[in-house]
């Protein structure tokens, strides 16, 4: 497969951006993750996220449906380590309950929705969020649609494969995976001096 | 019913043993059925589809598959399986040219619903006047539903296609349709040699919770959920929203480029790449161009041939890098649009190379003296 | 060698049959084959033809045999009515190639169409394959295989073993046989006719080896 | 326009309720008895007003 | 019973908007409420942009507050005013074509049955009266024949509302309308009938003007698609934004041309009576 030249960056890109999938970017392998749309091994893109995290000026989370309700064990041990990772970072948390078209409008104080996630980015002057706990559709949707309006930073902790419209995206992530970034949040934060 | 056991889908594509039986393409897609793990087959009767469809009951009848039932027609039976994979079933389906435009308003849904729906179409003509012989023009317009699209050149292929096309379909970052096409009669009638895996493996059952998509079954999150909301009308940016869907469709098919690559293996099969003229083909076009490349070789004619396993996604670059040696590429296909030729011309930069030709269609067989034909006279000028 | 076979006759006359019994005997030879049926509308006494290819390597053409090297006719409205797919019913027929037709009257074929076999060298056998099948077998449902036996015994095509354990899968009820809806009906006839598969098949076995034995000795 | 309750009118008979095409727009206040209506959902269809028993319900013009 | 996918992850309670909290501690969810309990619940469906005084947004208003249980029923729909407020109801809920929603709410139901044998899972087809009788009529129908255990609710306002105004096959005879500028010709498809003579074991129409026994219906339409059968019920449903009548008015007309009927077969009437609704 031939290395796609495209990267995914903060925008905004354009009117109406590529999906990265269609620029040749590849989700990574297990073990593997994407920066900006070049695979590069798992540890390096924790790194990454790290760093991300603690230089944003504003950085939120945005937990999704799969973590937001206790519809399993798994899904309260994820949510859990999740909030417990945002507070690490220093991170807000805007929740992403569920992906209806709302009518009239949401709140993009409280909360954000796929369809025109670039509203509750905007309102809130978000530099750099996290995907976590969305359904795989719609968070690229909504990632691509942050991409094309926004110059968010954007994150992605997958529990599948991974997201190519995300500028970091880690695959595979369940609720042991985040308890580790958490742990590699808290040490590098300890590290730099407030 | 005997006993049976879930092997892994890799196990049983590359390294399970083989049974050789005789089969006809339509018995062949149903072997492969049995061994799927399938929940729901729900068809309606169409020549040349048919006895697929019965067979598929009778492994209903022998407790294989766990309901099945002729619908009222392919609309509704496409219908209901879209219903059915929502509630996270596995499904199975087959239809046939006028079937498949019966049915057509649906596939798009498929694709658009993210529905990683499994259908055989054993292809036929659907023009006035009427047939109901090979012809496999609606290959054409599947291809741009925005769902995955097999061409199998004979039963074996449809047999082990059908089964791979399960699992790509199925991989959580893919998640759309597959259509398994083959031409009817040419392969669903054609009794070939058939090297089937043991009858007592199957694949593991399709896991509801991967889907990218909730499934409606109230047990998944967000409960206030809508499949598919079709995007409110003064909804600000709800453009760029059905936009970004449309988008996000077409890279669900090119992440299968690779899983396809593992599970179904070569785009495209090359034989001799550096030759002169190419032919480029698919389903039993390929068939017969790959005896008339034969024929033309005994005769000292420099002839090669690319037969197209993956019509959706398509093998651009691949296509690209053939198309660059030969100073001709003969295309014959079995259809009268020539959707193969036009999409080959598109992708390429050099296309005055491509011949269209010949075309065979309404049933007509394409003898390789036919090809044999272009060839000769792609060599005069 | 490569053989590429068309069997033309009327629904009912047991050319799907008779193709694939013949595929399935090549195969348990060791060899290649492809079988396909041609029908229309399945009715039966509509035209209706089978193509077969049988060959020491993998065969790959498929359709239509339309340059066939063996012709084997079911019945004469075949040549006379044009109950075929072809017109005339030899078109594409191979020169030094093989016609067998179901017939006892020599002089069925019309004058011109004689020449042109003849100019193409062609090998005419004509059987009287109805007449035989209600002899050795009792019904003229028989008549395809007094036809394969025909074939076999002028081009050793297949053994008359394989034969034998092709029409014993093809008719002890054992594996369920998938040719068309109008076959498994009369599928069903056969089966009233006969009350033991054994018989069926002995019968089968019998109107082969007569015709084998007298296109052989031809 | 503003559609609003006359306490003091009001039986708690809930039949407004069931005439309102809108939700969560008029609820039931269970230790009063009686309805109150949500002016932020509210169409103005005047379908509450119609099916009060006691003429309860009134619309009054407001200022924009 | 509260389903764990109504159950706020803990941690999270606070952050949800008010709504979503409003919904998991004060909404219908394995509680049993019905008509009788409006306004003092959170109700399933969240504000929405139909007409102001629509029959057909308080159908199914009344309907979502009857259904027996919210928490194990997906509905399907399809095209039409009722599409346009279907993404604000708290219930899994499905918008695939035009005419199809009984085609596909029959897969959708098989499927929940052989995934779970032991659970109760009500599929609801709630469309309007063109899903139903006009372009959707076959698979309606065949829904009936096959015996599908769906609950079939029609939202009867006698025209396509959504497109325009148009006449349907279940506008009267003689309505003006889009499409029948000189009045239609013929009459209200005798859908009720068609429904007892295909199949249906619980046939039923009320108006959305009978709140009370529209509820009951509801509940007994889907207690016996989940034990015996196809059942199948019609709600007028006045539309003042076609029919041209001021908003305050649709229930004065639900109420005028209201016709009550209740077919239940015998094994139906059995299992009402044992279930007392």
């Amino acid at each position: 497969m031939a290395i796609s030249s495209y990267r995914v960056i903060p925008g905004p890109e354009s009117y109406l951006s590529p999906a990265a999938a269609s620029m040749g970017v590849v989700l990574p392998e297990k073990g593997e993750a994407l920066i900006e749309g070049k695979i590069v091994p798992e540890e390096e893109a924790i790194e990454k996220i790290t760093e991300k995290l603690i230089l944003a000026k504003n950085p939120f989370f945005f937990p999704g449906p799969l973590i937001l309700w206790a519809w399993n064990e798994k899904a309260i041990a994820k949510a859990k380590a999740v909030k417990e990772l945002a507070e690490a970072a220093g991170a807000k948390i805007i929740p992403m309950p569920d992906y209806r078209p709302k009518y009239p409008m949401i709140n993009p104080e409280e909360e954000i929705n796929p369809n025109h996630p670039n509203l509750t980015i905007w309102h809130n002057k978000i530099d750099t969020c996290v995907f976590v706990g969305v359904h795989c559709h719609y968070a690229n949707l909504a990632l691509k649609i942050i991409r094309g309006g926004t110059d968010c930073y954007t994150i992605a902790l997958c529990g599948q494969a991974g997201h190519e419209d995300a500028m970091i995206t880690l695959r595979d992530i369940h609720s042991e995976e985040v308890q580790k970034l958490t742990e590699v949040v808290k040490r590098a934060k300890g590290g730099t001096p407030q | 019913m005997m006993e049976r056991k879930v092997v892994d889908p890799e196990y049983m594509f590359k390294r399970a043993p083989r049974e050789k039986k005789f089969l006809i393409g339509n018995e062949a897609v149903a072997e492969a059925v049995k061994r799927a793990n399938v929940d729901i087959a729900i068809a309606y009767p169409i020549t040349p589809q048919s006895e697929a469809t019965h067979i598929v009951g009778d492994i209903y009848a022998e407790g294989y598959i766990k309901d099945y039932y002729r619908g009222e027609d392919e609309f509704n039976v496409m219908s209901a399986i879209a219903g059915a994979r929502m509630g996270g079933a596995r499904t199975f389906t087959a239809t046939s040219g006028p079937g498949t435009l019966r049915a057509f308003e649906m596939f798009p849904l498929w694709a658009g619903a993210r529905l990683p729906v499994v259908c055989a179409f054993m292809c036929r003509g659907v023009n006035s006047p009427l047939t109901i012989q090979p012809d496999n023009i609606e290959i054409g317009w599947l291809m741009d539903t925005g769902m995955l699209i097999f061409h199998a050149e004979n039963p074996q292929e449809f047999f082990d296609m059908t089964l791979q096309a399960y699992i790509v379909a199925e991989q959580p970052d893919v998640h759309i349709p597959i259509g398994v096409c083959v031409d009817g009669f040419f392969v669903t009638h054609t009794r070939e040699i058939v090297e089937v895996t043991p009858e007592d493996e199957m694949l593991p059952p399709y896991d509801p919770s991967t889907s990218p998509v909730p499934i409606m079954d109230m047990e998944v999150p967000p409960i206030r959920q809508m499949r598919d909301p079709f995007v409110m009308k003064s909804n600000y940016i709800s453009y760029n929203t059905h936009a970004s869907w449309q988008q996000e469709v077409r890279a669900a098919g090119e992440r299968a480029k690779k899983h396809i690559a593992r599970y179904v293996g070569k785009f495209i099969e090359v034989t001799n790449p550096d030759a002169e003229i190419l032919l480029i083909a698919s389903g039993t076009a390929a068939a017969q161009a790959r005896v008339a490349m034969e024929q033309a070789r005994e005769k000292g004619m420099d002839v090669g041939l690319a037969k197209i396993r993956v019509i959706r996604p398509f093998p651009e670059d691949e296509v690209r890098e053939l198309a660059e040696n030969p100073r001709i590429i003969i295309v014959p296909e079995h259809n009268i649009v020539g959707w193969l030729a036009r999409e080959i011309k598109s992708r390429i930069d050099n296309s005055g190379k491509v011949r269209g030709h010949p075309r065979v269609f309404g049933g007509m067989t394409m003898p390789p003296e036919f090809i044999m034909e272009e060839i000769v006279n792609g060599r005069a000028r | 060698m490569k053989s590429s076979i068309r069997m033309s006759g009327l629904g009912g006359q047991g050319m799907v049959t008779a193709a694939n019994l013949l595929g399935t005997a090549a195969v348990k030879d060791g060899k290649y084959s492809i079988v396909i049926p041609f029908f229309g509308a399945e009715k039966r006494l509509a035209p209706t033809e089978s193509y077969l290819r049988i060959s020491d390597e993998e065969v790959y053409e498929k359709g239509e045999a339309v340059y066939p090297n063996i012709i084997m006719v079911f019945h004469k409205d075949v040549i006379d009515k044009g109950k075929c797919y072809t017109m005339p019913f030899y078109e594409g027929l191979q020169s030094e190639g093989l016609l067998i037709i179901n017939s006892a009257n020599k002089v069925l074929i019309p004058e011109y169409d004689i020449s042109k076999l003849r100019e193409l060298k062609i090998n005419i056998i004509y059987v009287s394959a109805s007449k035989i099948a209600m002899e050795v077998a009792g019904t003229e449902l028989a008549t395809n295989m007094v036809m394969l036996g025909a074939l076999i015994g002028v081009t050793e095509i297949v053994t008359l073993e394989s034969m034998e354990k092709a029409i014993t899968e093809r008719f002890s009820g054992k594996t369920k046989f998938i040719a068309s809806g109008t076959t498994a009906a009369l599928d069903d006839v056969l089966k009233k006719k006969y009350t033991k598969a054994a018989q069926l098949i002995e019968k089968n076995m019998e109107a082969i080896r007569v015709a084998y034995t007298s296109t052989k000795n031809a | 326009m503003l559609i609003s309750v006359k306490n003091e009118k009001c039986t708690g008979c809930r039949l407004c309720i069931l005439a309102c095409p809108e939700p969560n727009v008029i609820c039931f206040n269970p230790k009063k008895k009686i309805v109150n209506i949500d002016p932020d959902g509210c169409k103005v269809c005047r379908l509450c007003i119609e099916t009060c028993p006691e003429e309860a319900i009134e619309s009054t013009d407001v200022a924009i | 019973m509260k389903k764990n996918i109504a159950t706020i992850s803990p941690g999270f309670e606070d952050i949800m908007p008010e709504e979503y909290q409003d919904l998991v501690n004060d909404g219908p969810y394995g509680r049993g409420l019905g008509i009788k309990n409006l306004g003092t619940f959170k109700e399933l469906i969240e504000e929405h942009p139909l007409c102001a005084g629509c029959g057909l947004a308080l159908a199914i208003r009344l309907t979502a507050a009857s259904l027996p249980a919210p928490e194990d029923t997906i509905i399907v729909g399809t095209t039409g005013c009722n599409s346009i407020l279907m993404p604000q109801l708290a219930i899994h809920n499905i918008h695939s074509l035009f005419g199809n929603q009984s085609s596909l709410a029959a897969g959708l139901k098989r499927a929940l049955k052989l995934r779970y044998p032991d659970k109760n899972k009500d599929v609801v087809v709630m469309a309007g009266d063109g899903g139903i009788a006009d372009i959707g009529l076959s698979p309606t129908l065949h829904t009936w024949l096959r015996r599908e255990n769906l609950t079939t609710i029609m939202l009867d306002n006698e025209s396509y509302s959504n497109t325009g105004g148009q006449e349907s096959g279940m506008s009267c005879e003689g309505a003006v309308l889009n499409m029948a500028p000189t009045g239609k010709k013929f009459p209200k498809i005798p859908m009720p009938e068609i429904a007892k003579d295909s199949g249906c074991a619980y046939v039923a129409t009320v108006s959305v003007a009978n709140a009370r026994r529209l509820g009951r219906m509801v509940k007994r339409a889907i207690l016996v698609a989940r034990e015996i059968g196809p059942t199948y019920l019609q709600i007028f449903v006045p539309c003042p934004t076609n029919y041209k009548f001021s908003t305050s008015e649709t229930l004065k007309r639900a109420k005028e041309r209201e016709k009550i009927m209740e077919y239940i077969s015998s094994e139906a009437e059995k299992l009402i009576k044992e279930a007392n609704i």
